[in-house]
């Protein structure tokens, strides 16, 4: 645990799978693309529009996955102070807002031509705006303070205490009645039952499996620059304390 | 980060006056034995054990920073009265002595937003009679006091010596107590190369 | 009271709310708290005198349309509801599928002012749904029997 | 306890002497309210059907005018460095300032409303349901409402985004809330939604505490 | 291969507005976060070099 929460380490092996990573994502996407929208077969019932799910199911689990990930950090940051976990919350927290909106505008273009409505207001969609503006609430209170230590744990109890809206999301559908249909996929003693054919369902994979990719490689890069951002804070508080120390002592 | 390789010690009884120039971290060396802050490394011990329970230790020292906390709608006797039920503390006797000491007696039933910069600051100081505590963590008290009142403190921080209290002040200015050590605090300030941290 | 002790009230007394809250909350939910009405409880109570929503399948061959008027049945298979309907409907609208309509009751009728279209988890193509549907393992509006990825 | 009882009753005596800052929320919630006949005209068949969620609404809004100075007054003299310095919790402290809160703002919101939904046409079924489920709402309103006031403490710009990470969580207080009163209304139960709104503020209760009682922890830090 | 010609494609089963808006947002969405996180690295790194070349250059 502890080798993970050193920087250097932690750095040292990200940018080693980082390659990796990326080239998986661009494998992956090279896949899904023409897959999701030239070979996979329309749905019996809404014909083309089915390939819009391929987009908003895979954001629509990122926003929860980074949410996790989001949660399980700050309260690493919390209780155990490591700035890596820190920097990996303040990291996703923006491609968890963007694919948050991803999930919430295709699945506003996908209502529209097979309920008839853009937007209902049941719990699944509800939830959801509100797992938005967690986002948009985490990301500006993270940035609302002179002192950053500050808005960084602040923000982390933000997003502890919004962790409860994620099982309201997931279960929303199956709790209520709602517009929104179930769950595609359900865990059982035989395996994951879905109820989705399995050539609708390899472009479903293949695009959740990029989608993921892509937020992997692209949180390397993010950490690094967020590290970048914390050295170069660091370097003018050292000049500004070089500065004090150059002056005589009152 | 504001120290390094800071450690020392107060036996009952004792004083000790933090010095050092703007920034050298007296105030937070104040908050961290309050408890008030966290260190990034090193600790804290109470007669020779690791404090665990803070609130333990909150319950043993009394913090009296820059900022009074004064409620300016009440009046002065209602502002000690608080602090005094809110802690647990003291009796009325003790309110009176305490405002007797800081030369508030005649002001008890004046709303604080009538004090001065001066008085409030007497009536921040009154705590320390009004509810006793072992030790005093004192952030450069004779601020803005004149030298009737400093003289007021200089007296009650040697009685509270005297009773076996021990006190750690910061101050640049004159001397509160008699025979205690001094911590000048810009000795251990971190070299640029300390600061300079390799992420 | 140390500080171990107080601790442990506190956390005990908060697990105690927490888990009375959850408690209230999902028999609420038992209760069902609904987004829309079942035809059977339209028919029981005199609910929908004011804006609502009821929810049910489309009854098969009730569908009559002239241009945008549209009027259909929606029936839960116990008890059916008349509605009427003027406007575009949702592509995925047609008899045997679920839909909710909003509007309200008068004189027995269900006057919509907006069709929503349900649709349920099984996605697949075409051809497979017709073969399905062809052996008799199926009916549009029941689960799929297939399709279990291990 | 004795921490506890000596806040509550600071905090009570405080808000009497300043009563014009309880009577500033309780004329926003009036004037709030009053704006909706003029803007959506003064039909009453119109009015009847929003009134519920008017009130509603305007009580969240004029909550949150009061939450802003919850913490912010102690956190600006140096009274919350004491405060946490109390010797037993800081829990203890949020109770208090949470209650002393619902005692200052929401009681008199409660007793206000049905006066302003009479002048919006509410049907006269919903008048004690309107009380009951604000009485069970307004809590769990004041609960997360002293977390969002901790968390933005020193914050620049703290009230609008006291607004913006609160309002949010406030969703399903305002859905229960009003769905209980509409519900009464059309003849239908109301007692699911008064049960979740209870089971909200218990929720609430147990959670809310100790996150705001870290966030001021690190707001003295 | 779901379409019989380009034009199909195209027009996706009369779906063309919703299912192209869909993809093309997402192309922006992921591509706009991926050159926005770049260009900040990029930036972050010449501000560090240049902060680390001042410090040598300085006793």
């Amino acid at each position: 645990m502890h080798k993970f929460a050193n920087p250097t380490q932690f750095m040292r092996i990200a940018n080693a799978i980082y390659p990796w990573i990326a080239g998986l994502c661009l494998i992956l996407f090279a896949a899904a693309i023409p897959i999701a929208l030239v070979f996979s077969p329309p749905d019996y019932q809404q014909g083309e529009t089915v390939r819009i799910m391929y987009i908003h199911v895979s954001s629509a689990w990122l926003m929860m996955m980074i949410y996790g990930i989001i949660a399980a950090n700050s309260a690493m940051f919390l209780i155990w102070r490591h700035p890596m976990a820190n920097l990996a919350a303040r990291a996703s927290a923006p491609m968890g807002a963007t694919f948050c909106a991803l999930a919430l505008v295709t699945g506003m273009l996908w209502g529209q031509p097979m309920w008839g409505t853009f937007w209902v207001w049941d719990a699944r969609l509800t939830s959801t705006l509100i797992l938005f503006f967690l986002y948009i609430g985490y990301i500006a209170l993270s940035d609302a303070f002179e002192d950053s230590e500050r808005g960084d744990k602040a923000a982390a109890i933000l997003a502890l205490v919004g962790s409860i809206n994620v099982p309201i999301i997931h279960y929303s559908v199956e709790w209520w009645n709602t517009l929104h249909q179930p769950s595609i996929m359900k865990a059982s003693s035989e395996g994951i039952d879905s109820s989705v054919h399995p050539s609708l369902l390899l472009p479903l994979f293949l695009m959740m499996g990029a989608f993921t990719m892509f937020y992997f490689a692209l949180l390397v890069l993010r950490l690094r620059s967020e590290l970048l951002a914390a050295k170069i804070r660091n370097a003018r508080l050292s000049q500004i304390a070089g500065h004090a120390a150059a002056q005589p002592a009152e | 980060m504001v120290f390094a390789g800071l450690g020392f010690e107060l036996a009952a009884g004792g004083a000790m006056v933090l010095r050092g120039p703007n920034g050298s971290g007296k105030t937070t060396l104040l908050r961290l034995m309050a408890g008030l802050a966290r260190p990034v490394a090193g600790r804290l011990l109470w007669s020779n054990a690791p404090v665990e329970d803070p609130e333990a230790l909150a319950r043993r020292l009394r913090f009296i920073g820059h900022q009074d906390a004064i409620k300016t709608a009440f009046t002065v006797r209602e502002n000690l009265a608080f602090w005094a039920a809110f802690w647990g503390t003291g009796e009325p006797a003790l309110i009176d002595r305490a405002m007797d000491t800081f030369g508030l007696a005649a002001l008890a039933d004046f709303p604080a937003r009538l004090l001065s910069a001066g008085q409030r600051h007497r009536l921040a100081l009154a705590r320390l009679i009004a509810s006793p505590v072992p030790l005093w963590l004192l952030d450069e008290p004779a601020n803005a006091l004149d030298d009737r009142s400093t003289g007021a403190l200089t007296n009650t921080i040697a009685e509270h010596r005297a009773r076996g209290g021990m006190v750690v002040l910061a101050s640049h200015g004159a001397d509160l107590v008699t025979g205690g050590t001094t911590l000048a605090l810009d000795n251990f300030t971190p070299t640029a190369a300390q600061q300079w941290v390799e992420l | 009271m140390t500080r171990k002790r107080r601790r442990l009230y506190f956390v005990l007394l908060g697990l105690l709310a927490l888990s009375g809250g959850l408690a209230l909350v999902l028999t609420a939910f038992e209760d069902n708290i609904v987004l829309f009405f079942s035809p059977t409880e339209v028919a029981a109570k005199p609910v929908c005198a004011q804006r609502c929503r009821i929810g049910g399948l489309v009854a098969n061959g009730s569908v009559v349309k002239e241009g945008e008027r549209v009027s259909f049945d929606v029936t839960d298979t116990v008890e059916t509801v008349s509605v009427k309907y003027v406007g575009i409907l949702p592509d995925l609208f047609r008899e045997g599928q679920g839909v909710v309509a909003e509007g309200k009751m008068t004189e027995g009728i269900f006057v919509a002012n907006n069709v929503l279209a349900k649709h349920d988890e099984n996605y697949m193509p075409p051809e497979v749904a017709d073969a399905l549907k062809k052996s008799g393992r199926w009916k549009e509006g029941e689960p799929v029997p297939v399709a279990v990825v291990h | 306890m004795s921490a506890f009882s000596a806040l509550l009753s600071r905090d009570l005596r405080l808000a009497l002497r300043q009563s014009a800052d309880s009577l500033t929320v309780i004329a926003f919630f009036a004037i709030a309210t009053v704006l909706f006949p003029f803007g959506v005209g003064p039909e009453a068949e119109v009015l009847s059907r929003i009134a519920a969620g008017v009130v509603w609404v305007a009580a969240l809004l004029a909550a949150l005018l009061s939450l802003d100075r919850v913490f912010v007054v102690d956190f600006e003299d140096g009274t919350l460095d004491q405060l946490i310095l109390n010797g037993q919790s800081t829990v203890l402290v949020v109770l208090a300032k949470v209650l002393a809160h619902w005692l200052t703002t929401g009681v008199p919101l409660i007793i206000m409303s049905p006066v302003l939904a009479v002048t919006l046409q509410l049907p006269s079924e919903g008048y004690g349901v309107l009380v009951l489920a604000l009485l069970l709402g307004t809590p769990t309103v004041s609960l997360i409402g002293a977390l969002g006031a901790a968390l933005v403490l020193g914050a620049r710009r703290g009230g609008v985004l006291l607004s913006l990470l609160v309002l949010p969580l406030y969703i399903p207080v305002l859905i229960f809330g009003t769905a209980a009163i509409e519900a009464t209304i059309t003849g239908m139960p109301s007692q699911p939604m008064l049960s979740i709104l209870a089971g909200l503020a218990l929720i609430a209760a147990a959670l809310c505490p100790f996150a705001t009682a870290a966030a001021l922890r690190q707001a003295a830090e | 291969m779901a379409f019989d010609s380009f034009a199909a494609f195209i027009d996706m089963g009369g779906y063309a507005a919703w299912v192209w808006t869909s993809y093309g947002l997402a192309a922006l969405a992921l591509g706009g976060i991926l050159i926005l996180t770049r260009r900040t690295l990029k930036a972050r790194e010449r501000e560090f070099e240049t902060l680390k070349a001042n410090r040598r250059g300085t006793p």
